[in-house]
C-alpha cells in the first residue's frame, strides 16, 4: 500500500511538473513512477507490489471479461419471452478466511450477474449464494466453478 | 475519435440501464430481479462515466467519474448482499423453478417451503406487506 | 446487523466518505459544494459507520460528542462573522487575507470560509445527534 | 429540432437518455409493485443508480461537466438508504 | 385648595395600601386610626364650603397622559363639593364602624384597604374635570365595590353577587366610555369645563344622540336604574359597612352625579327628558314596591335605595330649578338617613344576629342609642318633619307639580313616598317595638364604634332639617348652579305654606302608615307575583350568561374541535378562499403559454414525478409510500441537475437519502394502520387540495410571466468573484452576501438536534424512572444523588387529566 | 417548460394538502415531504429558469455569463431545503413518539385536551 | 450603531453556544440563562435609546449595499419588541431557575431558550423577507422543542398539532417569498416597498398579500387560524408556555403590521377592511373560547387570541383613515397595545405556575384559597389580570383606550363596539380566575405546598418585576405612548425607512 501511494504521488509530481493536467499524462506518470520504483526498489528495499500490480491487471482482464460474458447471458435472458434460468442457493465452503479476503470474494461474486451472496454462515466458514444458473441442475459443478474460478485467483490476489 | 468512444459507451450504458429495468421487470423472484438489475446497472453506469471521462478528459474531471464509478462498483455489490440476505432472512419466496436451497436446510429458515405459495408469506408480514 | 461484508466495506469508504466531505468543503467557494454538501457527507459516513457497527462504537468512533460539533460549529461560524467588529467592518463581513502559494497562484482565504468550516461543524453534530439515538433505539 | 443538425455524440446521448429514462420507468413500475419490501427497495437502489448515468449523460449533453458532483454525491449516498432498508427489513425480523 | 385634590385622591390610596400593615400594627384600633384621614379630607372641604357657597370654583390641571387626552385636572365646584363631603364624611363614619364591625376579622386590614381604595376614586371621580380621568375613577370604583361585595369570598352567593355587580356596572362602564368619547369627539375637548359650555353645539351634532344613550346607560348602570336594578340589592352580600358606604350613600351615586354633572351639556332635549324621567319614574316605583316584599333588613334598604336613586334620576330628568334643588336636598338627605339606616341595620345583625324583620322586635331596651338613632332617620325616610328627608321630599313634590305631565309624575312620587315611608317604619321602628323575642344572639347594646356612625348621620339630618341654613343653603345653591349651569340660589326651609306640597306629604305620611300597618297582605300579595320575578331584568341577566356560557361552549366545540384535520381544511379554505377570491376578482391570471424549449426528458421526469407522487398518495403500505416519496425526492433533485443547480441537487439528493433513512428509521417498528376516512371524506379532501394546486399554479404563473424589475442577483454575478472570492455564486451567497441566512439556517438545524435528541432521550412524567435514570445518565454522576428527587411539583403537569 | 413545472408544482402541493388530510400521521409527513418539494420547486421556477448553466464563474471569467441560472434562487432553496430537513426530522421523531405514547397514528385519537 | 443591531442576535446565539458546550453543566448554564438574556435586555436598551435619538437606523451585513445583502433595521417598532424580548426573557429564565425541572434543564432547555429569543429579534429586526423566513423558523423550531421538551402525553398532543399547523404557515409563507422574488426580483423589504408602489396595477400583488396574510395570521393566531394555540399552550412547564404566550404570536402580529404598513399598502381600502373583519372576528371567538375554559392556562391561552385581535384592529383602522393623525394614533395603539399585552400575558403565566405550584393543579376547580393563603401573590395577579381587562389605571386601559379612541376617529363603530363588549367578557373570564382559584376555599382533597425561600424569590421577583411594570406602563402611560406614538410615526412614514435601509440620504 505504501509503495502504491509512492507511486501515486511520483505520477502527481509529474503532471505537475509538466503542468499538463489531463488523465493521459497522469496514465504516463503512474508507469513511470512504476517503473521508477522498480528500479528504486533495490535501494529501498523490496516489496510485494511489483508483483502485485501485474497480478491485478491480470485479475481486473479475467473478472471484466466474466462480467462481460455474465451480462450478456443474463441479457439474454432478459429479453427473451423464455426464463432459461436454473436458480438456487448453495453453500460454497470458503477457503477465504480475512475479512478482506471474505468481503473481496462476496463481492465480486455479487457483482457478477447471474451470483449473489446471500449470506456467511456464523462461523465464516460458508457463503451461500444465489446462482441464477445451475446448468443441469448440478449443484456441485456451480459450487466448484466458484471456488475454483473467483476464490482462488482472488487469494492468490491478497496473499 | 473521443466522441466516437463516449458515443458507444453512451450507447451500450443506456443499454444495460435499459436491461436493468426490463431485468427487474421481467424476473419472477426478488432475487433473479437483483441478479438482473443491480449489475447491469452498474455495468451501465460505469459505462456511462467512463463516457464522461473519456468526453471531458479533464483531470478533475476524469478522477471525479473514476471515483464514482469506485464507488459505485464498491456500494452496488454491498448494498444487493444486504438487501438479499434481509429479503431471505424475512422468507421472500423464491421462485417455483428454483432447484436448490442449500442455505434454508442448513438454517432453518422461517419459511418451510421454496414455491410462490409459501407458508413463509403468511408467516412473515414484512415481507408480505399487508 | 452483524454483516461481515457491510463492515470491512464500511471501513473502507469512511475515510473515502470523509476525504470527499472535506474535498466539498474546500472547494465550495468555487465548485459544488460546501459546508452543507460536505457534511452531510461527512454525516453519512458516520451514519454508515453506525449501520455497520451500532452507535456505540460510532460515537467512539466520533471521538467528540455531537452536540458538541454543533457547538463548536456555532462558535466558529459566529465567531467568523465577529471577526469583522475587529477590523471596523460590519457583521459578517468578510475578512480576507492573500496566500500566494507557489504552483497554485494567488489563493483567498477568508473568513467566509471559516464560517462554511461552522456550518459544516453544525451539520455533522446535529445529523448525528439526530441519526444515532434512532440507530440506538 | 432538425434531425440534421444532431451530430453523432448528441444522437447517441439522447439514445442513452431515453434507454435510461424508460429504465427508470420500468423500475419505477417495480417500486409501485412490490410486491415485497425488498424489491421496492431494490428498485429505489436502481433508481439511484440510473440516476446517475442520467447526470453523465447530460453532463455530455450541456457540456457541463460540473453537474458531474450530483452524481458523485447520489453514488456515495444512495446506498446508505438500501443498508437502511435492509437494516429494517431485518430488525423487523427480530422484533417479531 | 391648600391641600391639592390630587393630593387628597392619592391619599386614599397610599392609606389603601398601608392600611393591612397599620392593622396589623395597631389591633383593634385601626379603623379609628384610618378615619383621621377622611375626617381630615372633609373638614378640609368643609373649611373650603364657604368659598364654594359664593360662587367659587377651584381648579388643578397637570399632564397626565396628554396623548390620550387623559389630563389629571380637577375642578371643586358646588356638586363636587357636595358629594366630596359626604364621600370623607361618611368615609371616616364607615372606617370607624368597620373597625367595630369586623372586629378580628382576619382580612380586617384588606377590608380597610379597599374602602380606602374606594375612597379616593369616589373622590376622584367627583372631582375630575377631564371625563376619561373620571371614567378611570368610575371603573376603579366598580372595582373596589367588586372587590368589597365579595369580601366573604368563600361564599358562592357573595362571589356571584360581586360578579354581578362588577358584570353590569363595568358593561356600563364601556358603553360610558364610547358615550364620553364621542362626547369629546363632538365637543372637541375632553374637559368637562370646556364641554359643559356648548350645549346648544352638542344637541344638534350628529354625534348627540349616540353619546347620550351611552351616557346614559353608563349612569344608569351604576345609579342601579331599571332594569339594571338588580345587582344592588344582590350587593347586599357585602358586609353592611360595604353596603352604607358604596351601596347606598356613594357610588351609586356616581351615576347620578354624572347625569347631574353632564346635565348642562346633554340635557335640556326631548330625548333627554323622555328617557331619564321614564326610568327614573319606574326605578323609582318598582324600587319602592320591591322594598316593602322584603323582609331582609338590608334588602329592604337596597330595594328602597333603589327607589330613591330613581327619584333622583327622575328630578334630574325633569330638569329645571325646582327639580334640581330637590335632587341637591333629596342626595343629601338620603345619603344621611339611609347610610344611618344601613348601619343600624349592620349593628342589629351584628348584635342579633339576625337582619331578618320578623325576627326582630322589641329591641329598644336593649340597644337604646342605635334605637334612638334608627327612629330619627326612619322618620326622616318617611319624610316628617322637622328632619331633614322632610325638606327634600317636599322640594320635590314641588317639582313635580310644576313639571310636564305633572299628574303622572306626582302621582308616581307620592305613592312611592307612601310605600317608603312604610319602608322606614319597618327598618327604623318595627325592631325596636313591641314585644321582645329571643334572638340568634342575645341582644345588647353595641359598642360606640358601632352606633357612632348612625347617631352621627341622623342628627345630621335632623339638625339640618331644624337649620337648613345651617351652611346648607349655601351648598346647596352652589351644587344646583353647577348643574343647572346658571346661578341659582337654594333657601330651604321648613314652611311654605299650607301648599299642595304639604297636602301631598301629609297623604304620603298616612298613607305610609296604612301600609305599614297592612305590610302582611302586601307581601302576600307580592308572593302571588313572585313568579314574575322570572322575568324580570335578573333573569334576564342570568339567561345573558347561561346563552354566553352556551355560546362559547359550542363555538368552542366547533371551531377547537380538537381534529386536526379539519383545523388544516379551515385554514386551507380559508387561506385558498381569500387568496383565490382576490386573485379572481381583483388579480388578473395569466394563461400558460410558455412550453417553449420543452424536451422529452424534462417531459419524462415531469411525468415521473407525477407518478412518484401518485404512488406516495396511494401507497397501501407505509414502506411502499416511504420509497415512492424518496423517487419523488431524488427526481426533484434531477430537476434541479437540469436547469444548472448542482449545488442544490447534490444537497437534495443528500437530504433525500437522510429523509428516507430517517422514514425507515422511525417507522420500522410500526404496524400499518388501515385507511379511515371515508370515500365522502376522500372526495371532499380531494377537491379542496385540487383547489390548493389550482391556486398554487396559478400564482406560479404569474411569477413566471410576471417581472416588473430585474432581480438583485445581477449584482452578485458581477461582484462575487472580485469582492467575495468565489466563483460559485450559491455559495458565495450562503457564506457571505447572505451569510446571515445560513446562521440562522444552522441555528435551526441546532434546534432541531437539541430537539430530536431530547425527545428520545428525555421522558418526563410518563414514567418518572426513565426521566431520572436519563438525567443520571446524562448528568455522569456531576450531582449528587440525594437531590434527585427534585421535588418538583412542576411534573405533576403530566399526570393532570 | 415552466408551465409544466408550474403545472407539477400544483400537483405536489395539492398531493401534499391531501395527505395532510387523511387520518394518519404518517402521511400527514409525507404531506408535509410534498409541500417542502412543491415550495422548493416553486421558488426555482418562479426565480426563472435557466437550462444547465450553474452559476459558477468559469475558470476565464472574472464574472458571471449572462445566461447562468439565478444563484440567489439557488441559495435560497437550499436554505429552505435544509431548513426543511431539520424540520422534517424534528416532526418524525415527534411522531414516532405520540405513537410510542398513545399507540395510534390516528390524529383524532389525540383530540383530547383541546377544549 | 453596527453592534447594537447585531447585538440582540450575537448575544443570545453565543449563549445559546456556551450553554450547548456546557451541556453538562447545568450551574453553568443556569448562570448564562440570565447573564445572556439580562444582556440582551441592555442591548435592546441601548437600541431603543440609539433609535428614539437617531431615528431609523440599519445596518448593512456583510458591507454589501443593500438590497444586496441583508439589511438589519431598527425603527422604534422593532427596538421596542427587542427590548420587550429581553424583558420577557429575563423574567422566564430567573423564573425558570425555580420553576424548570432539573431533566428538562439537563435536556437543553437554556440553549432553546436562548435561539427563541434569537430567532425572535432576529424577525424584529430582518429588513429582508427571505431573512425574516428564517428567522421564523428558528423560532419555530426553538418553540416545537420547548413544547414538546419532556415528552409528556399533553404535551406531544399539543405539539403535533402546533407543529403541522406552524409548518403549513411556513410552507405559504415560503412560497409567497418565492413568488415575490419571482416577480419583483427582490427580497429586501425596502426595495420591494419602492418597487411595488411602482407596480400600476396592484391587484395581483393584493392577491399575493393574502398568502402573507395567511402565512402571518397562522403565526399570529387570528380567525380563523388560531387553532395551533389553545390546543397546544397549556401543555409544556409554565416558564415555556409564558415565554410563547409573551412573544411568539406577536412575531406574527409584527410582521402583519410591518408588512401592511411597509409593502402592501396599494389597495389598503381591501386589505385593512379585511384585517379589520378579521380582528373583530378574532377578538370574538377568542373570548368565547375563554369563556369556555374552566383551566387557568387555557384561559390565558384563549385570550392571547382575543388580545391579538385589539392589536391588529390598529392596523386595520390606520389603513382605512385618511387622517394621518388617526392613521398613526391607531398603529401607536397597537404597538403599545402589543407593549402591554406580551408583559401581563407572560406574567399571568407566569402566576398560573406559582398557583398551580401552590395548589397542585391548574384546573380551577381544584385551585382555591389563594386569596387567604397568599395575599402577594393575590395582588401579584390583580395587578396583571385588571390589566388584561383594560381596567385603570394599568397599562390594558391605555392600550384599549388609544384603540377605542382610534376607532371612533376613524368612524368604525361597529368595531369599536365589538373590542368594548370583548373588554367586559375579558374581565368577565380574569373574574373566573379570580373566583375559582383566589377567592374561592381550597377543595378539601387538595394538596398544599409551600414554596421555599429561593423558590419564591425566582418565582415572585420576575412576576414582581412585570407587574410593576404594568403598573409603570399604566401611570406613566405618556412616556411610554410616545414610544409607541414614535413608533407609528415611523410606521407610516414609508420613505424614512426606505431610504434608511437603502442608504440613502434623509
Ligand atoms: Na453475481
Ligand atoms: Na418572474
Amino acid at each position: 500500500m505504501r509503495m502504491f501511494l509512492w507511486n501515486l504521488l511520483l505520477a502527481l509530481a509529474w503532471t505537475v511538473s509538466t503542468g499538463q493536467f489531463t488523465v493521459a499524462n497522469l496514465l504516463v506518470g503512474l508507469v513511470l513512477g512504476y517503473f521508477i520504483l522498480l528500479f528504486a526498489g533495490r535501494a529501498i528495499g523490496y516489496s510485494s507490489y511489483f508483483s502485485k500490480v501485474p497480478q491485478v491487471v491480470a485479475f481486473a482482464l479475467f473478472y471484466f471479461g466474466q462480467l462481460i460474458l455474465a451480462n450478456l447471458r443474463v441479457a439474454y435472458d432478459v429479453v427473451t419471452p423464455t426464463h432459461y434460468m436454473q436458480p438456487g442457493v448453495i453453500a460454497i465452503p470458503l477457503d477465504a478466511h480475512t475479512d478482506a479476503e471474505i468481503t473481496l470474494l462476496a463481492n465480486l461474486i455479487t457483482l457478477t450477474p447471474g451470483t449473489l451472496a446471500l449470506d456467511l454462515s456464523a462461523d465464516r466458514s460458508v457463503l451461500y449464494v444465489h446462482a441464477m444458473y445451475i446448468n443441469n441442475c448440478d449443484v456441485e459443478e456451480a459450487r466448484r466453478q466458484i471456488k475454483e474460478g473467483l476464490e482462488r485467483r482472488v487469494l492468490e490476489l491478497l496473499r | 475519435m473521443n466522441d466516437v468512444v463516449t458515443a458507444v459507451l453512451i450507447v451500450v450504458g443506456g443499454a444495460f440501464m435499459l436491461l436493468a429495468g426490463v431485468g427487474i421487470v421481467r424476473m419472477p423472484d426478488l432475487f433473479m430481479r437483483m441478479q438482473a438489475a443491480t449489475k447491469a446497472a452498474t455495468l451501465g453506469a460505469g459505462c456511462m462515466l467512463m463516457a464522461v471521462a473519456v468526453h471531458f478528459g479533464e483531470l478533475t474531471v476524469v478522477t471525479r467519474a473514476l471515483l464514482v464509478t469506485a464507488f459505485v462498483f464498491l456500494t452496488a455489490p454491498v448494498a444487493a448482499h444486504m438487501i438479499a440476505r434481509a429479503a431471505y432472512s424475512v422468507g421472500t419466496p423464491l421462485w417455483k423453478g428454483t432447484i436448490a436451497d442449500e442455505f434454508r436446510c442448513e438454517n432453518d429458515r422461517v419459511g418451510q417451503s421454496a414455491g410462490e405459495t409459501s407458508t413463509a408469506q403468511r408467516a412473515n408480514p414484512a415481507a408480505r406487506e399487508k | 446487523m452483524n454483516s461481515l461484508i457491510l463492515k470491512v466495506a464500511t471501513r473502507f469508504m469512511l475515510p473515502l466518505l470523509l476525504l470527499f466531505s472535506i474535498f466539498l468543503l474546500l472547494r465550495g467557494h468555487n465548485q459544488p459544494g460546501g459546508g452543507f454538501s460536505g457534511g452531510l457527507v461527512g454525516a453519512s459516513a458516520f451514519v454508515l459507520y453506525s449501520f455497520a457497527f451500532g452507535a456505540p462504537e460510532t460515537r467512539q468512533a466520533l471521538g467528540v460528542d455531537p452536540r458538541g460539533l454543533i457547538g463548536a460549529g456555532l462558535l466558529v461560524a459566529l465567531g467568523s462573522g465577529l471577526l469583522a467588529f475587529f477590523v471596523g467592518q460590519p457583521f459578517m463581513t468578510g475578512v480576507w487575507g492573500q496566500l500566494d502559494v507557489p504552483g497554485l497562484g494567488e489563493l483567498h482565504l477568508g473568513t467566509p470560509l471559516v464560517f462554511d468550516a461552522g456550518v459544516y461543524l453544525v451539520v455533522i453534530g446535529v445529523t448525528l445527534s439526530i441519526i444515532l439515538p434512532l440507530v440506538e433505539e | 429540432m432538425n434531425l440534421d443538425d444532431i451530430t453523432l455524440l448528441e444522437g447517441a446521448v439522447m439514445l442513452g437518455l431515453v434507454m435510461t429514462g424508460l429504465a427508470m420507468f420500468l423500475a419505477f413500475f417495480r417500486l409501485v409493485r412490490g410486491p415485497s419490501l425488498p424489491d421496492r427497495v431494490v428498485a429505489l437502489d436502481l433508481i439511484g443508480i440510473i440516476a446517475v448515468g442520467v447526470i453523465a449523460a447530460y453532463d455530455i449533453l450541456t457540456e457541463q461537466p460540473v453537474l458531474l458532483d450530483a452524481a458523485t454525491v447520489v453514488a456515495l449516498v444512495a446506498f446508505l438508504g438500501t443498508v437502511a432498508f435492509a437494516r429494517y427489513v431485518e430488525r423487523r425480523q427480530q422484533d417479531e | 385648595m391648600a391641600v391639592g385634590m390630587l393630593t387628597a385622591i392619592l391619599s386614599g390610596f397610599v392609606l389603601a395600601i398601608l392600611a393591612p400593615g397599620l392593622n396589623r400594627m395597631v389591633r383593634g384600633g385601626a379603623g379609628w386610626l384610618l378615619a383621621l384621614l377622611p375626617l381630615g379630607l372633609a373638614i378640609s372641604f368643609a373649611s373650603h364650603a364657604p368659598l364654594i357657597a359664593s360662587g367659587n370654583v377651584f381648579s388643578e390641571s397637570n399632564p397626565w397622559v396628554p396623548a390620550l387626552g387623559v389630563d389629571l385636572s380637577f375642578r371643586l365646584d358646588g356638586l363636587s363639593m357636595l358629594l366630596s363631603l359626604l364621600i370623607t364624611g361618611v368615609g371616616a363614619l364607615i372606617l370607624v364602624y368597620a373597625g367595630g364591625y369586623l372586629a378580628g376579622h382576619p382580612q380586617l386590614g384588606r377590608l380597610y384597604a379597599f374602602l380606602l381604595m374606594f375612597m379616593g376614586s369616589m373622590l376622584g371621580l367627583v372631582l375630575a374635570d377631564n371625563i376619561l380621568l373620571l371614567f378611570v375613577f368610575w371603573e376603579l370604583t366598580s372595582i373596589s365595590s367588586y372587590l368589597l361585595i365579595g369580601f366573604d369570598h368563600e361564599r358562592a352567593a357573595a362571589r356571584s353577587a360581586a360578579l354581578q355587580a362588577l358584570l353590569v356596572t363595568a358593561g356600563g362602564g364601556l358603553a360610558l366610555m364610547a358615550g364620553l368619547l364621542l362626547l369629546g369627539q363632538a365637543g372637541g375637548s375632553l374637559e368637562l369645563s370646556t364641554l359643559l359650555l356648548q350645549a346648544d353645539y352638542l344637541h344638534s351634532h350628529p354625534l348627540y344622540l349616540p353619546s347620550l344613550v351611552l351616557i346614559l346607560i353608563g349612569a344608569f348602570t351604576k345609579s342601579a336604574q331599571f332594569p339594571f336594578h338588580f345587582w344592588l340589592p344582590s350587593a347586599m352580600e357585602a358586609p353592611t359597612p360595604v353596603s352604607a358606604y358604596l351601596h347606598s350613600a356613594t357610588m351609586v351615586k356616581a351615576g347620578i352625579y354624572l347625569l347631574a354633572r353632564l346635565s348642562p351639556a346633554l340635557g335640556g332635549t326631548d330625548a333627554w327628558f323622555l328617557s331619564v324621567t321614564t326610568v327614573g319614574g319606574v326605578t323609582m316605583l318598582l324600587g319602592a314596591w320591591l322594598a316593602l316584599t322584603q323582609s331582609d333588613l338590608k334588602r329592604i334598604l337596597a330595594y328602597s335605595t333603589v327607589s330613591a336613586l330613581g327619584t333622583l334620576t327622575l328630578l334630574l330628568g325633569l330638569g329645571g330649578t325646582l327639580a334640581v334643588q330637590a335632587a341637591m336636598a333629596f342626595l343629601v338627605g338620603h345619603a344621611l338617613y339611609k347610610g344611618a339606616l344601613f348601619l343600624v341595620a349592620g349593628t342589629l345583625d351584628h348584635q342579633t344576629g339576625s337582619r331578618d324583620v320578623d325576627r326582630l322586635s322589641g329591641l329598644f331596651r336593649a340597644m337604646p342609642i342605635t334605637a334612638l338613632a334608627a327612629g330619627i332617620a326612619a322618620l326622616s325616610m318617611a319624610g316628617i318633619a322637622p328632619l331633614f328627608g322632610f325638606l327634600s321630599k317636599e322640594l320635590s313634590y314641588e317639582a313635580a307639580l310644576r313639571a310636564p305631565a305633572a299628574a303622572w309624575i306626582t302621582a308616581a312620587a307620592v305613592t312611592a313616598n307612601i310605600l317608603l315611608a312604610a319602608a322606614a317604619f319597618i327598618v327604623g321602628i318595627r325592631p325596636f317595638v313591641g314585644k321582645a323575642v329571643p334572638t340568634p344572639k342575645p341582644a345588647r347594646e353595641a359598642p360606640p364604634s358601632l352606633w357612632l356612625g348612625s347617631v352621627v348621620l341622623a342628627s345630621l339630618g335632623a339638625v339640618m332639617g331644624l337649620w337648613p341654613a345651617l351652611g346648607t343653603d349655601g351648598l346647596l345653591s352652589a351644587a344646583g348652579t353647577a348643574v343647572l349651569g346658571e346661578t341659582v340660589s337654594i333657601h330651604l326651609s321648613l314652611w311654605h305654606g299650607l301648599t299642595l306640597a304639604l297636602a301631598l306629604s301629609a297623604v304620603t305620611l298616612i298613607g305610609g302608615v296604612i301600609v305599614y300597618v297592612s305590610r302582611g297582605l302586601l307581601r302576600r300579595l307580592a308572593s302571588r307575583w313572585e313568579s314574575l320575578g322570572q322575568f324580570g331584568p335578573a333573569r334576564w341577566y342570568e339567561l345573558v350568561l347561561l346563552g354566553l356560557n352556551g355560546l362559547a361552549g359550542g363555538q368552542t366545540r366547533l371551531l377547537q374541535s380538537g381534529y386536526l384535520r379539519y383545523y388544516l381544511m379551515i385554514v386551507l379554505v380559508a387561506t385558498v378562499g381569500l387568496a383565490g377570491a382576490t386573485l379572481a376578482t381583483r388579480g388578473h391570471l395569466v394563461k400558460p403559454t410558455d412550453w417553449s424549449g420543452l424536451h422529452f426528458y424534462d417531459v419524462g421526469l415531469v411525468v415521473l414525478i407525477l407518478m412518484a407522487t401518485m404512488g406516495t398518495v396511494l401507497a397501501r403500505t407505509r414502506l411502499a409510500a416511504i420509497a415512492a416519496l424518496g423517487v419523488v425526492g431524488y427526481s426533484v433533485a434531477l430537476v434541479f441537475v437540469l436547469f444548472g443547480a448542482p449545488d442544490v441537487a447534490m444537497t437534495q439528493f443528500l437530504i433525500e437519502t437522510l429523509t428516507v433513512i430517517l422514514f425507515v428509521l422511525v417507522f420500522y417498528h410500526l404496524p400499518e394502520t388501515p385507511a379511515l376516512s371515508s370515500s365522502l371524506a376522500r372526495g371532499r379532501d380531494a377537491v379542496i387540495a385540487a383547489t390548493v394546486g389550482v391556486l398554487m399554479t396559478a400564482f406560479v404563473l404569474i411569477a413566471t410571466v410576471v417581472q416588473y424589475q430585474p432581480p438583485i442577483s445581477e449584482y452578485f454575478a458581477e461582484h462575487g468573484l472580485p469582492d467575495a472570492h468565489g466563483r460559485n455564486l450559491v455559495n458565495v451567497i450562503l457564506v457571505d452576501f447572505r451569510g446571515l441566512d445560513t446562521l440562522g439556517e444552522i441555528t435551526v438545524l441546532a434546534a432541531a438536534g437539541i430537539g430530536v435528541y431530547a425527545l428520545l432521550k428525555l421522558r418526563v412524567g410518563k414514567q418518572r424512572g426513565t426521566a431520572s435514570a436519563a438525567r443520571r445518565s446524562e448528568l455522569a454522576g456531576g450531582v449528587d444523588d440525594a437531590s434527585l428527587p427534585i421535588a418538583n411539583p412542576m411534573r405533576k403537569e403530566g399526570d393532570v387529566p | 417548460m415552466a408551465t409544466l413545472l408550474a403545472i407539477l408544482i400544483g400537483v405536489l402541493y395539492a398531493a401534499g394538502v391531501y395527505l395532510m388530510l387523511r387520518r394518519s400521521l404518517f402521511k400527514l409527513i409525507l404531506g408535509l415531504v410534498l409541500l417542502a418539494h412543491g415550495a422548493n420547486l416553486l421558488i426555482f421556477t418562479a426565480g426563472g429558469l435557466t437550462r444547465a448553466q450553474p452559476p459558477i464563474i468559469p475558470p476565464d471569467a472574472t464574472a458571471l455569463p449572462v445566461s447562468s441560472a439565478d444563484p440567489l434562487t439557488q441559495a435560497l432553496i437550499l436554505t429552505a431545503i435544509v431548513i426543511g430537513f431539520s424540520v422534517l426530522a424534528f416532526a418524525l421523531v415527534l411522531f414516532h413518539r405520540v405513537y410510542q405514547t398513545s399507540g395510534s397514528d390516528d390524529p383524532d385519537e389525540l383530540k383530547v385536551g383541546d377544549r | 450603531m453596527n453592534l447594537l443591531l447585531v447585538l440582540p442576535l450575537v448575544i443570545p446565539l453565543l449563549t445559546a453556544t456556551f450553554s450547548l458546550l456546557a451541556w453538562r453543566r447545568l450551574a453553568i448554564q443556569r448562570k448564562l440563562a440570565v447573564v445572556g438574556t439580562a444582556a440582551l435586555l441592555g442591548g435592546g436598551v441601548a437600541l431603543l435609546t440609539l433609535v428614539w435619538t437617531r431615528g431609523i437606523v440599519a445596518t448593512q451585513l456583510g458591507a454589501w449595499p443593500a438590497p444586496f445583502g441583508i439589511t438589519l433595521v431598527a425603527d422604534m417598532f422593532s427596538a421596542i419588541m427587542v427590548v420587550l424580548a429581553g424583558v420577557i426573557g429575563l423574567a422566564v429564565a430567573v423564573y425558570s431557575l425555580a420553576s424548570m425541572d432539573e431533566p428538562r434543564e439537563s435536556f437543553g432547555y437554556y440553549p432553546l431558550l436562548q435561539i427563541l429569543l434569537m430567532g425572535v429579534c432576529g424577525a424584529f429586526l430582518t429588513g429582508d423577507f427571505f431573512n425574516l423566513y428564517v428567522w421564523f423558523e428558528v423560532m419555530l423550531m426553538a418553540s416545537f422543542v420547548l413544547l414538546a421538551l419532556g415528552g409528556e402525553p399533553d404535551q406531544l398532543r399539543g405539539a403535533i398539532k402546533y407543529v403541522t399547523l406552524n409548518l403549513l404557515a411556513s410552507a405559504l409563507f415560503l412560497a409567497a417569498v418565492g413568488i415575490l422574488y419571482g416577480v419583483t426580483g427582490t427580497l429586501n423589504m425596502a426595495d420591494l416597498a419602492r418597487k411595488l408602489s411602482a407596480v400600476a396595477e396592484p391587484g395581483t400583488m393584493t392577491a399575493l398579500a393574502m398568502l402573507f396574510l395567511m402565512a402571518f395570521g397562522i403565526k399570529a393566531a387570528v380567525f380563523p387560524l388560531f387553532f395551533w394555540l389553545p390546543a397546544s399552550y397549556h401543555t409544556p412547564p409554565v416558564a415555556v408556555s409564558a415565554v410563547f404566550a409573551g412573544l411568539l404570536t406577536k412575531v406574527g402580529v409584527y410582521a402583519l403590521i410591518r408588512v401592511f404598513t411597509l409593502i402592501f399598502v396599494a389597495d389598503a381600502g381591501y386589505t385593512h377592511t379585511l384585517i379589520l373583519v378579521i380582528a373583530g372576528l378574532t377578538m370574538v371567538t377568542g373570548v368565547l373560547g375563554a369563556a369556555a375554559q374552566h383551566e387557568f392556562r387555557r384561559i390565558l391561552s384563549f385570550h392571547i387570541i382575543s388580545q391579538i385581535g385589539y392589536m391588529i384592529l390598529g392596523l386595520g383602522l390606520a389603513g382605512l383613515t385618511d387622517s394621518p393623525a388617526i392613521s398613526t394614533l391607531a398603529l401607536a395603539g397597537s404597538v403599545f397595545y402589543i407593549m402591554h399585552h406580551i408583559i401581563v400575558k407572560t406574567n399571568l403565566f407566569l402566576v398560573s405556575g406559582v398557583a398551580q405550584r401552590l395548589g397542585g393543579s391548574f384546573e380551577l376547580k381544584e385551585l382555591g384559597g389563594l386569596y387567604r393563603a397568599d395575599p402577594g401573590l393575590t395582588v401579584l395577579f390583580l395587578i396583571p389580570a385588571l390589566s388584561l381587562a383594560g381596567m385603570p389605571p394599568l397599562s390594558g386601559f391605555f392600550a384599549k383606550l388609544s384603540l377605542v379612541q382610534a376607532g371612533l376617529g376613524a368612524e368604525q363603530y361597529v368595531i369599536v363596539a365589538v373590542a368594548l363588549v370583548v373588554g367586559l367578557l375579558t374581565l368577565f373570564s380574569m373574574t373566573k380566575i379570580w373566583a375559582e382559584a383566589f377567592w374561592k376555599a381550597a377543595p378539601a382533597d387538595s394538596p398544599r405546598q409551600t414554596l421555599s425561600a429561593a423558590e419564591k424569590r425566582n418565582l415572585l421577583l420576575p412576576i414582581g418585576m412585570l407587574a410593576a411594570m404594568t403598573v409603570t406602563i399604566g401611570l406613566a402611560a405618556e412616556p411610554v405612548f410616545a414610544l409607541a406614538t414614535r413608533a407609528a410615526e415611523q410606521l407610516t412614514d414609508r420613505d424614512a425607512y426606505i431610504r434608511t435601509v437603502l442608504g440613502e440620504p434623509q
